[in-house]
């Protein structure tokens, strides 16, 4: 008798549900049928989805995940997305997230807006192109005593990978004597966003680092790594002020990345660079960046040494990048600085830029630990 | 069973027994949404809205479903499933037909399908064996009595977010919860105002 | 459409999965559930006659006293509990529960009653929905405390048997403290109990002599 | 530069720096009212822990059936269902307790953070990052719902777990059992934390 009454009532509620489903799937396909949409990402990738639902689960079932942390409940504010068409009005649970800078970038609270028509949106590259990729080391070369220069080729997936200038990549190593699993770093892509199938990173050895003491010491030519990305919002500002790159140490490859695209995208800025080391051996890509200061006008390449001997027979800049920022950067200059190099060395440019009057908003930096 | 005047249980749930100021139910959308005075009416209305028609909704179907068949403490499942289906149904139906409703109420109904006190409200409602009446007049003062409140917060955080004087770490949360906790003591002076009948 | 019935066969299995789980549970603990009702009653019961249980006692022990010292006894709707001593002869005192609308929702109370009918020797609010902080603070011992050695009686056989008053105005044995800030609940209980009291002393009491 | 989180990140994230009280204010509704006695904080904590550690599992174990549609209604089922399951225990072993929890253990259900970490990371990830997210989060969210429910206690009551912690002349804070009393603690403890960790728990915006 209990167990029958029991029995049927799960059935019971277990009908309710099933009906309450059935009930929201009809609703869904009635009500809620906006038909097919399509979906343009960053003017580059189309995607075919079926409308009606919230423009953050729709890309989650692409496989794109915006950050959220609330659930798409917009209780949080994190999903923001660039909407630029068919985004429809902005809505009032969205304005408390949002503010006057980001709505006129056309920011929405992605969790919000629903997609009932074709959209065009625009979302960090990061989220919507970070793959893992299998890597054959091509060629290994020590650019300084402490510096190795290593070129990745990159076998699958096929089709390459796509970033944008400034972006880095995780580079994973295997086990090995330093370390019990898999370990991964990031590193900055030094080489040219064109070349969609190699990557040319640079790797300083760190006391005791993991990844770094594998790549120098143990990593041979034709051995096969895992990385992942890109990750990263480092990039070249778009305006029409002068471009000041600033780097020192290994924080020169993003910027090399970004003078490739200046190159290669006829970008007419005046361009200046200002690469910091100690001694003149440490200098790498020293020719190449010299025969580029030939080859384009509108680029200036300003090397300097901290501690440059006098048996070194150095006739450019000395002392510290934040001395070259002294001379040769004036108030108030029509600037956007770009800064990669350690923390200290990052945060002392950025105060001194503040101090000589350049907004906090052309300055851009990614530091490197 | 119960025999509070209808009349007196509406009064008492807007202002004695406040959900949010005295059961702190439904807190976190009202810590989210109550930024600015126009999307804590907004959210308030769709509230007073879904309270009212999920606990008579509620009381339906306990009375006569979860009572008659012995699966009373099945309640906490069916209630929630009721109340999310509903809200998600109401929600696409404005949203496709009532498009200008929608701006300003529909967008707030998925934020609140989770939201405490709309349980409450039918959990309430159960144990303190309310009759169908009772029930659909504390669901919609309930309602109102969220929505008093967070417009009142609502109004009172626009103008003190942007005092400059207001420390660092109060800015947002903080001083939502302080605000919240001076209304709610100052709600403790309406409990002598309505007299039992 | 065959997504749609994918969803309906989907959320009829996942339901029955989980309500089959719920339900197992419950029944594997149904018992003890019913043992902790039962000794919850039995416990106010016994709190109510003075009848001593030992400190801690787990629900067992609460329903063995209970056995011991209490009996049940059926007066037409109403159901008294006649205490006894530890002799088991002796009559202690008559509990009987008193339940009524009191602000929020129902206010249930055990009221116990010395075994000439003259004085409360305990009571207990042991069921209500009043606002916590203000109408719940009556289950408060100092609340309850105050009704113990209360006299059953009332000039002429009219008007109440106690006030509630605004606390610290107290005068007589027969005015009591109300709870601060919660008029309506004070109210509620003077009304209920008064009324409640009245109609033990009018109706109950003549049956209990007949039965014993 | 980040890097892609580990278990034990993840773990930390919930626990401390996305911390879901004071990071992002979720999830206080329910528990928040019963914050005036430190024992009754345990038990609710202890039945939000089990309630999210388990939803998040199951959601994550159900992730890849679920359709898109009926996901809100399944959940719903998975984390009500556990919550039964929590008042069934606490009737059965602490009675005196579910007494004075009343519907309140019900409304876990509600509580936004067991809804927002399913819907935000359960329903994405594989099982065992799931659970490891929802016991961070949980604990995360215990831990500071139990700071305030013991400065409650002792100044409501002059008690920690029932034990007089406070002289005998003490005058019992009574504001605080109320609920303005918890609203106040609350606003001043993330008003603290928030003034000590600005880097941690600075607005984006």
């Amino acid at each position: 008798m209990i167990t029958s009454t029991l029995i049927f009532g799960i059935l019971l509620i277990s009908v309710i549900t099933a009906l309450l489903a059935l009930f929201l799937e009809t609703a869904h396909s009635y009500i809620a049928d906006y038909g097919q949409v399509r979906i343009n990402i960053n003017n580059d990738k189309d995607l075919e989805v079926n409308g009606g639902d919230p423009l953050l689960s729709t890309l989650i079932r692409e496989k794109i995940f915006i950050p959220s942390a609330c659930g798409g409940k917009g209780t949080c504010g994190y999903c923001k997305v660039r909407v630029l068409e068919g985004g429809g009005p902005l809505l009032p649970t969205e304005s408390p997230y949002l503010s006057k800078e980001e709505i006129q970038q056309d920011k929405r609270i992605s969790c919000q807006i629903k997609v009932k028509s074709d959209m065009k949106i625009a979302i960090p590259q990061e989220l919507f192109n970070v793959r893992e990729y299998r890597v054959l080391a091509e060629r290994i070369e020590e650019l300084t005593h402490f510096i190795k220069g290593i070129r990745l080729e990159i076998l699958e997936p096929e089709d390459g990978i796509s970033f944008v200038p400034g972006q880095y990549i995780q580079l994973q190593v295997p086990a090995y004597k330093l370390s019990s699993q898999p370990e991964f770093r990031a590193y900055s892509i030094a080489s040219s966003a064109r070349d969609h199938h190699f990557l040319d990173l640079v790797i300083a050895r760190v006391d005791k680092g993991i990844v770094s003491t594998y790549v120098h010491d143990y990593l041979r030519e034709k051995d096969e790594l895992i990385a992942r990305g890109p990750f990263g919002d480092f990039h070249l500002l778009e305006s029409d002020r002068d471009i000041l790159l600033i780097a020192t140490g290994s924080g020169l490859a993003p910027m090399m990345s970004i003078l490739h695209q200046i190159d290669y995208e006829h970008i007419q800025r005046k361009t200046t660079l200002f690469f910091g080391t100690r001694t003149p051996d440490e200098l790498f890509y020293y020719d190449e960046l010299r025969s580029l200061e030939r080859r384009l006008k509108q680029f200036t390449f300003v090397p300097t040494l901290s501690r440059a001997r006098s048996r070194d027979d150095w006739k450019g800049e000395r002392g510290r990048v934040t001395e070259l920022i002294e001379t040769y950067i004036h108030d108030n200059a029509a600037v956007d600085v770009h800064i990669c190099g350690s923390p200290p060395m990052v945060q002392s440019c950025v105060d001194l830029l503040i101090k000589k009057g350049i907004p906090a908003d052309r300055i851009i930096f990614d530091k490197f630990e | 069973m119960n025999e509070i005047s209808l009349a007196t249980l509406f009064f008492a749930a807007i202002f004695t027994n406040n959900i949010l100021l005295t059961n702190f139910l439904g807190l976190c959308p009202h810590i989210a949404i109550s930024r600015d005075l126009k999307s804590a009416m907004g959210i308030g209305a769709a509230v007073v809205f879904v309270t009212t028609l999920t606990s008579v909704l509620n009381h339906v179907i306990y009375y006569n479903v979860l009572i008659p068949f012995h699966l009373e403490h099945f309640r906490f499942i069916i209630f929630i499933i009721v109340i999310a289906s509903f809200v998600q149904l109401v929600e696409m139906t404005i949203d496709r037909y009532f498009t200008r409703l929608y701006v300003v109420l529909g967008i707030f109904l998925p934020l609140i399908t989770v939201n405490c006190a709309i349980l409450g409200i039918s959990l309430f409602m159960v144990i303190r064996e309310y009759t169908f009446a009772q029930s659909l007049v504390y669901g919609a003062g309930s309602g109102i009595g969220w929505m008093l409140a967070i417009t009142l917060v609502g109004s009172i955080r626009e103008k003190i977010q942007k005092h400059p004087n207001l420390p660092r770490g109060l800015v947002g949360p903080g001083i939502t919860l302080i605000i919240t906790g001076l209304l709610s003591l100052a709600f403790m002076a309406f409990s002598g105002m309505i007299q039992i009948q | 459409m065959k997504k749609g019935l994918y969803s309906v066969i989907y959320m009829f299995i996942v339901t029955l999965c989980f309500t089959s789980v719920v339900s197992g549970v419950r029944l594997l603990n149904e018992e003890k559930i019913l043992t902790n009702i039962e000794a919850r009653r039995q416990s106010v019961i016994l709190d109510v006659l003075k009848i001593k249980v030992g400190a801690g006692a787990g629900p067992e022990e609460i329903v063995r006293v209970f056995a011991k010292n209490v009996k049940p006894l059926r007066l037409n709707e109403d159901t008294i509990y006649i205490g006894y001593d530890d002799d088991g002869l002796s009559v202690k005192g008559y509990a009987f529960s008193v339940t009524g609308p009191g602000f929020w929702g129902p206010i249930s109370s055990m009221v116990g009653i010395d075994k000439e009918y003259s004085r409360i020797i305990g009571i207990n609010f042991f069921d209500n929905v009043e606002t916590p902080g203000l109408g719940a603070r009556i289950t408060e011992d100092w609340f309850q405390a105050q009704f113990t050695g209360l006299p059953l009686e009332r000039k002429d056989g009219r008007g109440r048997f106690f006030t509630l008053k605004q606390a610290g105005t107290r005068k007589t044995l027969k005015e009591l403290d109300a709870v601060t800030g919660a008029t309506q609940t004070s109210e509620a209980v003077d009304k209920l109990l008064n009324k409640e009291l009245n109609r033990f002393v009018q109706e109950v009491v003549p049956l209990i002599r007949k039965e014993i | 530069m980040p890097v892609l989180p580990s278990n034990k990140e993840i773990f930390k994230k919930g626990l401390w720096i996305e911390n879901p009280v004071l990071r992002q204010v979720l999830g206080i509704c329910s528990t928040l009212a019963v914050t005036n006695l430190v024992v009754n904080t345990l038990v609710m904590n202890a039945g939000l822990i089990f309630t999210l550690v388990m939803s998040s599992w199951t959601v994550s174990l159900l992730r890849n059936y679920t359709p898109d549609r009926i996901r809100m209604m399944v959940q719903m089922l998975v984390i009500s269902s556990y919550v039964i399951i929590v008042d069934i225990f606490i009737k059965a072993y602490l009675p005196d307790i579910s007494v004075a929890l009343g519907p309140y253990v019900g409304l876990i259900i509600t509580n936004c953070i067991v809804m927002g970490r399913c819907e935000a990371f359960a329903r994405l990830n594989p099982p065992v990052p799931a659970l490891l997210d929802g016991l961070g989060t949980s604990l995360g969210y215990s831990f500071v719902l139990l700071i305030i429910a013991v400065v409650r206690e002792t100044l409501g009551f002059g008690t920690i777990l029932g034990i007089q912690i406070m002289p005998d002349g003490f005058v019992k804070w009574t504001i605080m059992i109320m609920a303005p009393g918890a609203f106040f603690m609350l606003g001043i403890f993330i008003w603290i934390v928030r003034s000590f960790y600005p880097q941690i728990y600075e607005e984006k915006g």
